[in-house]
């Protein structure tokens, strides 16, 4: 921990970043988002087991961005997203630092897209055992009892959007949901409305989730909405072969085909 | 229509190209179907936003059909291949989500398959009579006001 | 008008049987995989035994998050107005906390400062709250700062406090209450000499509402917003969780043959709730709405009802994904 | 809110006897932002469209739905009608009462029902539309003719003779293409070269044509009106300027066996050379991959011949920048070589030819002068076979379709063995004789009857050698199916036709459809049959499918009238139907992301980007483009676009959403 601090302390000493983005103890015995722009700043950066939150997703709010180069301190979930930002021109190639924390404690800084490429080709499957095994119970289920699964869950949506404001990947500053003219899901948390923002959410991120959870840890009601985004991703992987999040070159499997793609329900 | 039969209400999505001009030619060659399908002309499958089909039931629809070009026949060369693997996840993930897929008809008909949309709105028509009301899915319409 | 009584652990059964037979809807915190709910229940066993806070608030019982307001058809040449008219049941909402229960004065003032809402207060009149006071308490709690506490009977017409040994200590305090008290009058016994005071959970006020009211137009220009709200992801959690948090949108869901109007949740964080349609935004950054939130709790409702907008419930901290902790943040605007 | 009028046709009978189209028109009336509403006998006719002229001046209308036949027959009559009325021509929907509801269902509530709904869906749409005017495009007033055949020489003749610049690009060193390899030409007899060469020579000598020979299309950008091509003109190792074509250097070449493609593999050549004697330009080429220049590193002997000093062995390929407003496509064909036919030996017997390489024997200019020979030992053939559909019309091991040449040529080579050789004997194994076309039939039935060509109706099942022979097995079906047993000198295969090599490349990159055989898909089979299915690019010949000389020539004139129509305007108005970036006021500029994953899944590559730049030049955002002149309204990028920045104008998400929600 005191590698990472040192590390930010002396990026931030010698200008070469404005603000480090990392994780701080938070109020609730958990780790929160934090941003270092000095050295006294510096000596609040925790790293650790709880660090899980992806925080890529600060990396192309406005605010952030006026602070200056930004180095980020990045668990797998946040290099993947670095990518995928940077493949959808989102983020300029080299302009975040990422901080890479290793199982011996110390910091990799890993300065450009391929970098992180590389880094990230070493990790493990992005999605979780756990959520691996949720989407198998489900799928395992009927067809009627993952109805009745999701209509319990998605009634008790609010609409809050804590969901798409944790995701890294909802960056657009003008959400479908947002679209009024025509309003194409309804504004209300009502059943129709929920079912069918989820139902857009996951299509717009089939082909582009890095399945971190974030999504799932943000809902305050508990739903567990990323695995929505995490099977449509799957389906993407399994049907085409294009995970998101391991190349920052563009390879969007909806924006794509093959003329032999594979389906056997088209009559 | 018999007060006791029901009657499905079907909303087809279809290619300006192909499956609309093989509509067109289902006429010309006066073949006869079922009446329950309400035509949506789109330039190409490519422009079937998913959420289109969303709206469909939302609005009621018992059953949706979705045509077009078969593959390598599109008018803008790849739209339909597009549209393809759009179908491909989207069909993936309601089948997830436990929505019923019985309801919706992904096809190819060509301008040239004038008897195979025939055959395809009736054998739609017929099926989604037999699966009934979509109750499932019209339940949610009014669900959540208070 | 408070009668103080004591109420046996079985007392709750009769009450609620006797409740079901009068046609009432009883409403009560359920549990379900971790997660507290307030749900309809039938008997005292379905109710949560040992929860510190719901996650969303009781507000919906009289604040729907969807709710329609009207509807109408429309046939060639008319339309055909309906005002929305709920079938109401009498309805009990048990084991509210006691900062859940002072909510529902805010939401009063807030619906009712001048034309009363129909709806809001037609749900209101069919309500009685039967509150529970906090044994326990944790971090994100600081309703003793903002004029509430443990066991206020603020909001509550019948105040329950658990007993260490089983039971309730009830204090019967509106007319609604002792209507309640009139169904089974022979489980309310006489209580003397406890100390209800005891049995509370220990809340340290962490600030002062009344001085942070006062200094707040001063710090409007301070850079702590910006700061504390860095993290701040722009979601809507802290408000729809909110007891007090009472903000609306209206929508409309029409067709070319029908429509109705609703009204829905809202939440000054997110960033549409301001945006203008030619493309302006008045509060066009994540500081100027945390701020904006603050503000509208903690200065301009003061400033015209008297108290603050808030009962320091802590769901909002709770239910933040980043942390954003409001006793935290209030602490700091106090001290700055 | 809109005036609209609702026009319903009755169609003689063809609407009304099925729908009550008075009923329809009266419950128009009553639908919101509907002014008018009547119904008509026949509103495509010109009584008919005034009535909707009429009506628009005196209802003040802002908006017309016609109910009649499908909007593909009368829609832009119905536009035309409205604009001349004063509307913009986009405020005119069709709803489809004819084909997708009188002629589909019987007469019933529930079909008038339907017609109601039908006309209710575009009354919504409509209501939505947005005037649109017409793209207008400037137009690069020259052309790129793609295959120096006759389908190209013909294309590029006509074109350059109309005023207008083209670049004729050719694969093979010299124009021509197969019909140079012809001998004679049915059904006149008409000696191929004789008729060609004179083209070549016009082409080569007209001012308006650029002939680029020896070279290939490297790369396509831009659209209709505007296409940048980068060809690859390939090093000829000659200095074009300066030789004569004196052919000094050709006989100084020592290296001789070098397989003469255009002799079809039937004789040799050297590595310096012209491929046939009228070739046009007649400038040598070095096959570097034969010349012992290039693989030994030696021998200068065609330099030191030169009396130009023209050769120039340190050539390199070059890449010439065109810009051109039209693309003919003529890349011909190419024949099914006789190694794909097992049952005929897999191309090991020497004696089982094609028809071209027959046509080379039979050519006076051919390696043998005209005289027909045998492969294998140089004797003139006494018995010959020719299997017409070698590989067509057979969906198992060749292609399904029928190559549609080859019933002619091969009773034009039965001919011409009998002609030369009038010994010899000729038989001919075919399926059906194909024979439609001016003089055709009558020129099958003088080599049968006239020249004793001996017709077989029936398939041959094996061919292999014996003693010197190749013995044919087949059978009559006319007579039952009795087996028949040839011993033939030498076999020739009317093998199948199919899409020259290359072709899927380029195709690729001109971005046009192909059918599932791999030809060039036209526009539309029947009336729009020179236009592939990218606009500004033209086909004409073989690359379409096979066809025979006139049908190409034909073709290439109609392609290249297309192209000086196209030419012939400075601008080209184009259906405004395309997509579209929104825009919105700062600071959002537009509600487009910027992230470009609409990219890739535009068929045309009109997706680009642009900058939103402040004053001083810094970029403030940047956002999708779509080029309005390379879009062709697919809307692939519409339901692909999260943030809905895309739109496509006559099928925005507002109309389409209107008509979902009016159901």
């Amino acid at each position: 921990m005191d590698v990472l601090r040192n590390k930010a302390r002396d990026l931030l000493a010698q200008g070469q970043v404005q603000v480090v983005i990392g994780y701080e103890a938070g109020t609730s015995g958990a780790r929160r988002p934090s941003f270092a722009r000095s050295e006294a700043d510096a000596a609040r950066l925790m790293w650790d087991a709880d660090c899980v939150g992806n925080l890529a997703g600060y990396l192309t709010r406005p605010e952030i961005k006026k602070m200056g180069k930004a180095a980020i301190v990045a668990n797998a979930a946040t290099l993947r997203a670095l990518l995928q930002l940077t493949a959808e021109h989102q983020l300029a190639e080299g302009a975040v630092l990422a901080l890479v924390v290793t199982e011996e404690g110390a910091v990799l800084e890993l300065s450009n897209a391929q970098a992180v490429t590389e880094q990230v080709a070493t990790l493990p499957s992005s999605l979780s055992a756990a959520d691996r095994e949720k989407l198998e119970r489900l799928m395992a289920l009927s067809r009627e009892e993952r109805r009745a699964f999701w209509e319990q869950e998605l009634q008790r949506c609010v609409k809050c959007y804590a969901c798409r404001s944790s995701c890294p990947m909802c960056y657009c500053g003008s959400c479908t949901m947002d679209c009024n003219r025509p309003q194409w899901v309804p504004v209300a948390s009502h059943e129709l409305g929920n079912l069918e923002y989820h139902t857009v959410r996951a299509m717009h991120l089939a082909g582009r989730c890095v399945q971190c959870g974030e999504c799932g840890r943000a809902c305050p009601v508990g739903i567990p909405i990323h695995l929505l985004t995490c099977y449509a991703e799957e389906s993407v992987r399994r049907q085409f072969g294009q995970p998101a999040g391991t190349s920052a070159t563009l390879n969007y499997a909806l924006g794509n085909f093959r003329p032999d793609d594979q389906e056997s329900f088209i009559r | 229509m018999a007060d006791d039969v029901f009657e499905p209400k079907i909303t087809a999505f279809v290619c300006n190209w192909c499956t609309y001009a093989g509509a067109d030619l289902t006429g010309t060659s006066r073949l006869k179907y079922q009446s329950n399908v309400r035509i949506i002309r789109l330039p190409c499958t490519g422009r079937v936003d998913f959420m289109l089909i969303q709206k469909a039931f939302a609005r009621g629809s018992d059953g949706v059909i979705v045509s077009g070009c078969h593959p390598n026949d599109c008018h803008y060369t790849s739209g339909n291949y597009h549209a393809r693997r759009r179908w491909m996840v989207f069909n993936d993930l309601m089948e997830f989500m436990g929505l019923d897929m019985r309801r919706i008809t992904f096809s190819w008909v060509s301008a040239a398959e004038g008897a195979k949309w025939a055959t395809l709105v009736n054998e739609v028509t017929d099926h989604l009579r037999e699966l009934g009301p979509y109750t499932e899915y019209q339940r949610l319409l009014n669900a959540g006001v208070a | 008008m408070t009668s103080t009584f004591k109420l046996s652990a079985s007392a709750l059964e009769t009450l609620f049987a006797a409740l079901s037979t009068g046609g009432w809807r009883i409403l009560g915190p359920t549990e379900t995989d971790g997660r507290v709910e307030v749900r309809e229940v039938k008997n005292p066993s379905q109710v949560a035994s040992q929860y510190l806070q719901s996650t969303l608030s009781a507000k919906e019982v009289a604040f729907p998050k969807v709710e329609r307001l009207l509807s109408y058809k429309m046939t060639p040449g008319q339309v055909e107005l309906q005002d929305h008219d709920p079938e109401l049941q009498p309805t009990v909402l048990f084991g509210a906390r006691p900062c859940e229960a002072a909510g529902f004065g805010v939401l009063d003032k807030v619906f009712n400062w001048d034309s009363r809402d129909k709806l809001f207060s037609a749900r209101l009149r069919q309500l009685t709250v039967i509150g529970l006071s906090c044994t326990q308490a944790d971090d994100a709690c600081f309703c003793t700062s903002v004029g509430g506490g443990p066991g206020s009977t603020r909001g509550s017409d019948l105040l329950l406090t658990p007993l260490p040994k089983g039971g309730y200590l009830a204090e019967v305090l509106t007319a609604k209450g002792e209507a309640l008290q009139a169904l089974v009058p022979a489980v309310f016994e006489p209580a003397e000499g406890v100390d209800k005071e005891a049995l509370l959970a220990k809340v340290e006020p962490v600030f002062d509402r009344a001085e942070l009211t006062a200094k707040l137009p001063g710090l409007f220009a301070s850079e702590l917003w910006a700061e504390q709200s860095l993290r701040c992801l722009g979601c809507g959690a802290c408000a729809f969780v909110c007891p007090t948090c009472a903000c609306f949108d209206i929508q409309e869901e029409a067709d070319t043959k029908q429509g109705q109007r609703l009204r829905l949740w809202d939440s000054c964080g997110l960033r549409q709730f301001t945006l203008h349609a030619s493309g302006h935004n008045p509060r066009n950054v994540q500081a100027e709405r945390w701020r904006q939130r603050v503000y509208h709790k903690f200065s301009y409702f003061p400033q015209r009802f008297g108290e603050a907008m808030c009962v320091g419930c802590g769901k909002c901290t709770r239910a933040c994904p980043v942390d954003m902790n409001l006793k935290e943040h209030l602490t700091q605007a106090s001290g700055a | 809110m809109s005036r609209l009028g609702v026009f319903v046709c009755h169609c003689g009978e063809n609407i009304g006897a099925t729908v009550d189209v008075t009923e329809v028109a009266e419950r128009c009336k009553h639908m919101s932002g509907v002014a008018h509403a009547e119904d008509y006998k026949y509103l495509c006719s010109n009584p008919g469209q005034n009535k909707i002229k009429q009506a628009i001046q005196e209802h003040q209308l802002d908006g017309v739905v016609v109910a009649a036949c499908s909007p593909r027959m009368h829609e832009p009559t119905f536009r035309r009608a409205v604009s001349d009325a004063g509307l913009n021509a986009y405020m005119c929907e069709v709803a489809n009462l004819r084909e997708h509801c009188s002629w589909v269902h019987q007469k019933a509530d529930s079909t008038t029902e339907k017609a109601v709904d039908l006309v209710r869906l575009q009354v919504e749409k409509v209501k939505r539309n947005k005037p649109l005017d017409t793209i207008q495009v400037p137009i690069t007033r020259s052309a790129l003719v793609i295959g120096g055949g006759i389908a190209g020489i013909q294309a590029a003749l006509d074109i350059a003779d109309s005023g207008h610049k083209v670049i004729l690009v050719e694969r093979s060193p010299a124009l021509g293409g197969h019909m140079a390899q012809l001998s004679e030409t049915f059904p006149t007899l008409d000696c191929s070269q004789c008729i060609l060469t004179p083209r070549m020579v016009d082409v080569s000598r007209h001012p308006n044509i650029t002939l680029l020979t020896y070279s290939e299309v490297e790369h396509v950008d831009g659209f209709i009106g505007n296409f940048k091509v980068a060809i690859r003109k390939r090093a000829r190792m000659i200095d074009e300027e300066l030789c004569t074509g004196c052919g000094e250097c050709l006989q100084k070449c020592p290296t001789k066996n070098v397989i003469d493609s255009f002799n079809e593999g039937l004789s040799m050549r050297r590595a310096i050379y012209v491929p046939f004697a009228q070739a046009v330009p007649n400038i040598p080429v070095i096959d570097t991959e034969h010349c012992r220049r290039y693989q030994k590193k030696k021998c200068d002997r065609c330099a030191k011949a030169c009396p130009t000093k023209a050769i120039k062995f340190d050539q390199k390929d070059e890449i010439l920048n065109v810009e051109v407003g039209a693309i003919v496509v003529a890349t011909g064909y190419q024949v099914m070589s006789t190694d794909r036919f097992p049952e005929y030996g897999y191309g090991t017997y020497p004696d089982v030819i094609t028809g071209l390489q027959f046509e080379r024997y039979a050519s006076a200019s051919g390696p043998t002068q005209g005289v027909i020979k045998r492969p294998s030992d140089g004797k003139e053939p006494e018995t010959v076979v020719f299997l017409a559909c070698s590989g067509s019309r057979d969906a198992a091991k060749g292609v399904k379709y029928c190559s549609k040449i080859c019933c002619m040529y091969t009773a034009k080579h039965a001919m011409l063995l009998k002609h030369k050789n009038h010994n010899a004997k000729a038989y001919v194994f075919y399926m059906d004789i194909r024979a439609a076309g001016k003089n055709y039939d009558e020129f099958v039935r003088r080599a049968i009857e006239e020249d004793g060509v001996k017709y077989i109706r029936g398939r041959v099942s094996r061919i292999y050698e014996e003693d010197g022979k190749l013995i044919v097995k087949g059978a009559d079906t006319l007579l039952g199916g009795e087996p028949v047993q040839i011993k033939a000198d030498m076999v020739v295969l009317a093998s199948a036709a199919l899409p020259n090599h290359g072709q899927g490349e380029l195709a690729q990159k001109l971005h046009v459809g192909t059918d599932p055989y791999g030809f060039v898909a036209e526009a539309h089979p029947k009336l729009r049959p020179v236009e592939t299915t990218s606009a500004g690019i033209f086909l004409a010949g073989a690359c379409q499918s096979p066809r025979d000389i006139p049908e190409t020539v034909g073709q290439a004139s109609a392609a290249a009238a297309k192209v000086t129509a196209l030419l012939s305007r400075s601008h080209l108005a184009r259906e405004p139907l395309v997509a579209e970036v929104n825009r919105r006021p700062a600071p959002e500029y537009s509600t487009c992301t910027g992230c470009l994953l609409c990219e890739t899944a535009c068929p045309y590559q009109a997706i680009g980007h642009e900058d939103i730049k402040d004053r001083n030049g810094n970029v403030l955002k940047t956002l999708a483009k779509i080029n309005p002149g390379l879009c062709q309204g697919c809307g692939t990028c519409v339901s692909l676009c999260r943030t809905k920045a895309i739109d496509l104008h006559g099928y925005s998400n507002e109309q389409v959403f209107a008509e979902i929600m009016s159901l």
